[in-house]
């Protein structure tokens, strides 16, 4: 059989070629740049690109790279963060991870990112890797990943292909966060028809350092080494690039070969461990002046961010980088995307002590290049130059759109369709079925399918963890202080008003960190939309934007961070609008927090905060029960939330309350459900008899929590809560002895039997 | 009934975690010359002389294997 | 009192397990795979974690560390060595334990809190507990199926070999439920379940697990006596 | 240069979940026919002239392989 070899070192474009042949055509279409942008770049250059300038632009000013179509909203978070808001920010956008200081010395870093499309097309390593790039944002900060959370939304739940990408994301993240050692603390999963061909995989790292220790993703000092560090590079990830390596191979591999190249990696969890473990004791050691993972757009990303945050530029000797494939072109190798990969600035002093350092944990390392005391980011393939670039101009000074924006003509519509009109359950036989059928529906049955592959005990620091409203870590082992994090959005309430449903998305996740008990601090996000290119799209982009903004100006924390994933969209279908909201919290001992489950103490009283008022549009009530999504979501009330939650800490801190679970989806029919059966224990509950049952049981009022309080703490409890303003009620009584749910004149339920319920749907559906 | 053998790999340009950390632990196991390692997954299927190679390959492709990281090969082996 | 933690490229549990050594009392002496020797340790613990990955197989490539060589000789001169998790799984691999570990029969990793029975209550590291004591751990492990053939099987029964078994439910498919095994001295014990995690109940189930590493201290000090 | 290709399947009497989750599979996603399905590992090893059989035995049966669980079969293919 006769096999054309790919030449070993494939003819190569240099700067020089292309000075001198300006009229040679690009495929800059091919590569996704648009004709104005292909002029900039020309223009930026003085020149035509060379084929790897035309890599590295066309990868740094992708929508993924530059955040072109979102980036002129930015404004909204700038225009509303206060001075006391950015006080407790050590880092904020702009950086690998916003780092917040949580007190004692201790600063705090946390992001969520998304890596949706690669986990539809093959959702094992999709996810994994989504998981991987994260826990490097993170480390890229200076801290130790301490714990991850993943925030999923798949299609319908029984669909085919959901039982083909459900199960393959949850091994991912499993494969691959078990095995960093890093526990599992909190997330979603949440199932509707718009997410079938478009899956969204949002991963969250929180990390922890000393303040003092915090990494920047800078290139200083003239004369400083810049080196290349863990796996190989390889031809993996290299996706649209490939088109340009068609001209310069021989035989059976030009044309086709090199254009099918896969734009999926396979993740090395191992790897990443040891790399972690040796970029800390590099962070330790004081051997790293700056520091940048290698992510999306591989090494183009890493050297011209490096270069262009510092004060000099930058030469790279590109043929240095250790390749694991044969003939790949300097295109190529700026691209790839191979996973578990990091890029260090280095003091020639401290040149060899790094080495040592990753030769004791057995990480490949190369220096291949330095910093200059130019402008230039100028890098060289086997000495001759390739890439010639002003830095800034691939990292900061990429494209910006003001992408028509246009409400949705049908978003009236939408509104006016109240769920009003909807038959609703008469008398308790229907009442008591609407509950368990709730409890079992896939959008409210437990998760633990999914929740029971990930570890959530590793490193021993897991105060909470599912099944809770906010997972929380200790951070400092010596004085018990922690940190809480929970994600949250309901694409529902999205779909049906973007600025009060992104805002109702700030205040639950808000409110699941204040019911563990934590002080909420700062928040970052993750904007899954669909196309930036549709006008309804960027309509409900810009609302949910100034909605979180806007929201966390008046809960005073800020947004330190984000990610934006659009294109999340078949055809005409986009997903529901879904910002992810990711909050951070802290609390001085862990020792304090609220547990989820009652029964902890021998009597107990329960409490319900806040106010129900009848409100059922997106409601889990309406969509399982009636498939209806229209009208307006729940009112949110921000200072309601504020308040909710400072009678929380305080409960907390006094010990006051023994139990606490928020009420979102599915109202308080279902906290009642998941209160027991956490708990393993019974309780009696009276419901109001001023207001219709149905509401009270399944209406998604915002700013609502039940709490269980030690009988000996009930009135010392109530009396601060009335004091405050927050209206309450005595709701019912923990029973003990009994392993029921009475709902009194409506009907009992059996543990077993709401477990049954509870428990069965996704085993059900994805294998016992 | 007849004996089918489908042999999944990773892609050349694919990284395998796997079978480097093999190729990586021999020498220290005393083994060289040992130059590389790739490691898949190996299926014996047992199946009806109904089932014709399209099936197979159909099996292969769409279930075996995910042709965005793997390939595979699928014969038919005497027993 | 020293007992050592090792850890190998990819252990993720040794911080646990230095933890839990500290909290039963006893000194806890960091071990690394590539030591030649045990550092004057009375007993040794392999924590649990994915060592290299558990690329190929679940401990196949720790077991030829450096550190294994002094961790079983030791172990033959009678020295308390626990696996736990991929501690047990290399303890295997290296033939000091009978039996192999395999993927879980639903092929998902679990981790859930777990009910075990301490079924032997003689060996090195169970001497702390009643005999058919219930103990509440975490169990969290991908390949944590135990199997060995029915002669082996029958013989570790015979010998009152199997220290732990899962109670209520079998989280992983093993073969009569084991959860954990000895050697014939009662020496050498290795089990899938994390009593590690189970020795504060701020972080874990219970404090149920505490009476393994003080059943080491016992058991050491009666060896010095 | 020579093509090492070792096979490591689970020993008949231990239990195959993989092979079996492949096996209950295939008749929901309308493939009839497969009675048995059995799943191993697939490793292709690059080896220098060398290393004679007797060694590559040694790998496979030492580290390849667990042979409590599993049995293995070497062959030299042609490239
Ligand atoms: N994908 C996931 N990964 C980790 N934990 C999850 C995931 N999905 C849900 N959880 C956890 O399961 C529990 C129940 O989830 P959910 O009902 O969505 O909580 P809530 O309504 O309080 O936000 C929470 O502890 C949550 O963090
Ligand atoms: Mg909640």
């Amino acid at each position: 059989m006769s096999q054309a070899h790919p030449q070993t070192r494939p003819h190569v474009e240099t700067v020089t070629h292309a000075e001198a042949t300006p009229e040679e055509p690009q495929p800059y279409t091919e590569l996704g740049l648009a004709d104005d942008e292909y002029a900039r770049i020309r223009s930026i250059l003085g020149r035509r690109p060379t084929e790897a300038e035309l890599a590295m632009y066309s990868v740094m000013w992708s929508e993924h790279c530059s955040y072109k179509s979102s980036k002129v909203h930015w404004r909204h978070w700038k225009e509303n963060t206060t001075e006391e808001m950015r006080a407790k920010m050590l880092a904020g956008i702009g950086e690998n991870a916003g780092v917040v200081d949580i007190g004692d010395g201790w600063a705090v870093t946390f992001k969520i990112e998304s890596h949706n499309h690669p986990s539809y097309v093959e959702p094992y390593q999709g996810a994994a890797t989504g998981v991987g790039g994260i826990v490097r944002d993170i480390i890229a900060m200076g801290a130790r990943p301490l714990a991850l959370l993943d925030s999923l939304r798949f299609g319908a739940a029984e669909a085919t292909d959901t039982k083909r990408v459900l199960p393959g994301v949850t091994a991912g993240i499993s494969g691959y966060g078990n095995c960093l050692g890093l526990p599992n603390i909190g997330g979603e999963v949440v199932f509707d028809t718009t997410y079938q061909g478009n899956p969204l995989v949002n991963a969250m790292c929180v990390g922890a350092m000393r303040a003092e220790d915090l990494h920047l993703a800078h290139a200083s000092g003239t004369g400083n080494k810049v080196i290349l560090f863990g796996a190989r590079t390889g031809l993996d990830g290299i996706g649209g690039v490939s088109v340009l390596a068609s001209e310069t191979f021989t035989g059976e591999e030009s044309g086709s070969g090199r254009k099918k190249l896969p734009s999926v990696q396979v993740g090395d969890p191992f790897t990443e461990k040891v790399l972690i473990e040796c970029c800390l004791e590099l962070f330790r050691e004081e051997l790293v002046v700056g520091i940048q993972d290698l992510g999306g757009a591989g090494l183009s990303c890493a050297t011209s961010e490096l270069a262009s945050a510092g004060d000099g530029g930058m030469r790279v000797e590109l043929d240095r980088v250790p390749l694991r494939a044969e003939g790949m072109t300097p295109a190529e190798v700026l691209s790839s995307e191979s996973q578990e990969r990091m890029c260090a600035v280095v003091r020639p002093e401290d040149l060899d002590a790094f080495l040592r350092v990753c030769a004791k944990w057995d990480v490949l390392v190369t220096e291949i290049g330095e910093v200059t005391d130019g402008e230039r980011l100028e890098i060289t393939w086997h000495g001759e130059t390739v890439v010639d670039v002003p830095p800034r101009s691939l990292a900061h000074e990429g494209p910006e759109y003001h992408r028509p924006i246009q409400r949705p003509a049908a978003q009236d519509a939408l509104q006016a369709d109240s769920p009003d009109r909807l038959p609703r359950p008469s008398g308790a036989t229907e009442l008591r079925e609407t509950v368990l059928r709730m409890a079992a529906s896939p959008n409210l049955c437990s998760r633990s399918w999914v929740t029971d592959q990930y570890d959530r005990y590793v490193r021993g620091g897991t105060v909470l963890a599912q099944p809770a409203d906010s997972g929380m870590i200790m951070v400092d082992e010596r004085t018990g202080r922690g940190v809480a994090a929970a994600t949250d959005c309901n694409g529902r309430y999205v779909k049906l008003d973007p600025y009060t449903g992104t805002q109702l998305a700030l205040a639950e996740a808000y409110r699941n960190v204040a019911t563990g008990g934590a002080t909420p601090l700062a928040v970052t996000n993750c904007l899954n939309f669909g196309s930036a290119e549709d006008p309804g799209v960027m309509w409900q982009f810009e609302q949910a934007v100034r909605g979180l903004a806007e929201g966390c100006a008046e809960l005073g924390i800020p947004v330190t961070g984000g990610n934006v994933s659009f294109y999340n969209q078949t055809g005409d279908t986009a997903v529901l609008p879904t910002p992810v909201v990711g909050v951070l919290g802290v609390l001085d001992d862990v020792r304090r927090r609220i547990p989820t489950g009652i029964g902890g103490e021998p009597g107990e009283t329960l409490l319900l905060l806040g106010e129900t008022a009848e409100e059922f549009g997106g409601s889990d009530w309406a969509d399982v029960v009636h498939g209806h999504l229209g009208g307006l979501p729940p009112a949110v009330d921000l200072r309601r939330e504020k308040l909710l939650a400072e009678v929380l800490i305080a409960g907390s801190r006094d010990g006051m309350i023994s139990a606490a679970h928020d009420l979102s989806g599915g109202g308080l029919a279902q906290t009642l459900v998941e209160t027991v059966l956490i708990g393993q224990t019974g309780a009696r509950v009276v419901l109001a008899d001023d207001q219709d049952p149905f509401v009270q049981l399944f209406s998604e009022s915002a700013g609502r929590v039940l709490v269980a309080v030690p009988r000996t703490e009930e009135l010392r409890f109530t009396e601060l809560c009335t004091a405050r303003g927050l209206p309450w009620r005595r709701t019912g009584v923990v029973d003990p002895e009994s392993d029921a749910l009475e709902i009194q004149d409506i009907a009992t339920f059996g543990l077993g039997e709401l477990r049954e319920a509870w428990e069965s749907t996704l085993p059900g559906l994805y294998g016992a | 009934m007849a004996r089918v053998v489908v042999d999944v790999m990773p892609k050349p340009e694919i990284l395998d975690p796997q079978g480097q950390a093999v190729a990586g632990a021999l020498p220290r196991l005393g083994f060289h010359g040992v130059r590389d390692v790739r490691q898949g997954k190996h299926f014996e299927l047992d199946v009806d002389d109904s089932v014709d190679d399209d099936t197979l390959d159909k099996i292969a492709e769409g279930f075996l294997s995910n042709p965005v990281i793997e390939d595979f090969v699928v014969r038919r082996v005497d027993q | 009192m020293r007992i050592g933690a090792v850890t190998f490229p990819g252990t993720l549990d040794d911080v646990d397990t230095v933890r839990a050594i500290e909290r039963a009392g006893a000194e806890a002496v960091a071990l690394w795979h590539g030591d030649a020797d045990l550092r004057g340790v009375d007993a040794v613990v392999l924590p649990g974690g994915f060592s290299y990955g558990d690329y190929l197989r679940a401990g196949a490539i720790a077991r030829f560390a450096p550190v294994m060589e002094p961790v079983i000789e030791a172990a033959r001169k009678g020295m308390p060595v626990l696996g736990i998790c991929n501690g047990f799984q290399i303890l295997c691999e290296a033939g000091l334990l009978p039996g192999a570990l395999v993927r879980n029969h639903k092929l998902r990793f679990v981790c859930r809190d777990q009910w075990l029975r301490v079924e032997s209550t003689t060996t090195a590291w169970t001497t702390r507990y009643e005999p058919g004591a219930e103990i509440l751990v975490p169990v969290k492990s991908g390949e944590g199926a135990y199997m060995a053939d029915e002669r082996e099987l029958d013989a570790l029964e015979g010998e009152g070999r199997v220290v732990f078994r899962y109670v209520e439910d079998n989280p992983n498919g093993s073969r009569r439920d084991i959860a954990g095994v000895s050697d014939g001295s009662g020496r050498i014990v290795g089990l899938m379940p994390h009593p590690e995690h189970a020795t504060d109940p701020l972080t874990g189930p219970t404090d149920d697990g505490l009476g393994i590493f003080l059943s080491a201290m016992d058991n050491v000090k009666q060896g010095a006596a």
